[in-house]
């Protein structure tokens, strides 16, 4: 039920022991992202993660508590990372324990398409050719309009 | 009245600031109240890039940490951030 | 890109780190199922998994490379265990690799959709009551079904 | 003709076998392929249990570790399992 901004890597091991604790539901679920070696056509050789830090908590906890209300979970953490990134690195985490696969899936799901459009960082990214800020993608605008519309499953 | 303007990412970069107080006494003594639109207009008014990077089509502002309208009505100690569509995750 | 049947509880850590290996992808999902302390009305104290051992191995590898295929996994791996199982305790453990998030995640949920109606286990709960066989679920079914008509997202 | 049958959960502890050889000589001699509904008929026969355990509605039936449909042809040396829908995971 908690929130991380750091600039240290993340501990994927020690996120799940924590989420999980002693007593789990039946079900959970992880997702980890990590910074990619390309983005579209280009090569990309770092990446540096601005984030305005007061909102991003903020948008963060919500949004967590968010999809806890709707997908009944009994516990959720979201960890995101700040500031210069190399290849290979984590980027953001997200975990959710619910009583049933669906729920905790879809509640991954949700936190990530929420968060990549209304968490405040923004990506700038390092290749041989120069540094360049992340554009938005329409893609994600899309993946997150759907849970407007869409029933819970 | 003041409140403090922060910028962030290629705005940031593209202005050359983060953050500063801005006096709207003039304005707020108006009688309409003071919202995001005149704020936008007071900054515009700083010159061809401020004018420009404000009204680039995908600007989102946010008062006191929260995403708002264009009409969102500003007050006395308020946090305004304009910024380009978050990347993050 | 692995199976593996077991009795032993499942080491999610380490399943984790040998799934991302040196080079993780951008988007990683995984799944933790865990035995319930209840089910519908009621109380559960232990759960016995019977199985087909050569026929589960065969189905999961084939509903990995499924899912592989499907969402361009670039890894995945199939855990799923056997014998008595106390509450609280690992059942079944699934993880995808993939270049984007939406992909990852959807493998996952593919690979737990399919496995909960295609493999060959079944479970014996034990509680205050006595034994008994769990039934299958219709809402499994459906689950499984919308697999067969639903586009790629 | 001998194949390997194989029970699992429910059906193997109502019928109290997990395991074993089935003669079929003498009907692989007819003319018609074996299929799996007519090892079914022949496992019937053993008694009132067993017709009743290979004849509920849900009844799965995999053939060299594949679910096949009734229609499914046996040949020598197969393993055909009869269990209850799976309810793993």
């Amino acid at each position: 039920m908690s929130v991380s901004l750091q600039s240290e890597a993340i501990d994927v091991a020690a996120e799940y022991a924590q989420l999980v604790g002693d007593s789990p539901g039946a079900a959970v679920a992880t997702f980890t992202g990590y910074v990619r070696d390309h983005s579209d056509a280009h090569a990309v050789t770092e990446l540096e993660l601005e984030h305005y830090p007061e909102m991003a908590r903020n948008v963060l906890e919500e949004l967590g508590q968010s999809a806890a209300e709707r997908f009944g979970l009994s516990s959720w953490r979201i960890v995101h990372r700040f500031g210069r990134l190399a290849v290979s690195e984590t980027i953001v985490w997200v975990g959710a324990v619910a009583d049933h696969r669906g729920e905790a899936i879809s509640a991954c799901e949700l936190m990530m398409d929420t968060l990549k459009t209304d968490a405040p960082f923004w990506k700038r990214e390092q290749g041989p050719t120069g540094e360049q800020w992340v554009a938005s993608r329409d893609s994600d605008t899309e993946r997150r309009a759907r849970w407007q519309s869409r029933e819970t499953q | 009245m003041s409140i403090t303007i922060k910028l962030f990412s290629a705005l940031r970069e593209a202005l050359g600031e983060s953050e500063f107080q801005l006096d709207l006494s003039d304005i707020s003594e108006a009688s309409a109240p003071v919202d995001v639109a005149a704020i936008k207009k007071r900054l515009s008014q700083r010159g061809a890039e401020w004018k420009e990077a404000l009204n680039q089509p995908n600007l989102v502002h946010a008062l006191n940490h929260k995403v708002v309208f264009i009409d969102a009505v500003v007050s006395e100690g308020d946090e305004l951030a304009f910024f380009p569509p978050m990347t993050g995750g």
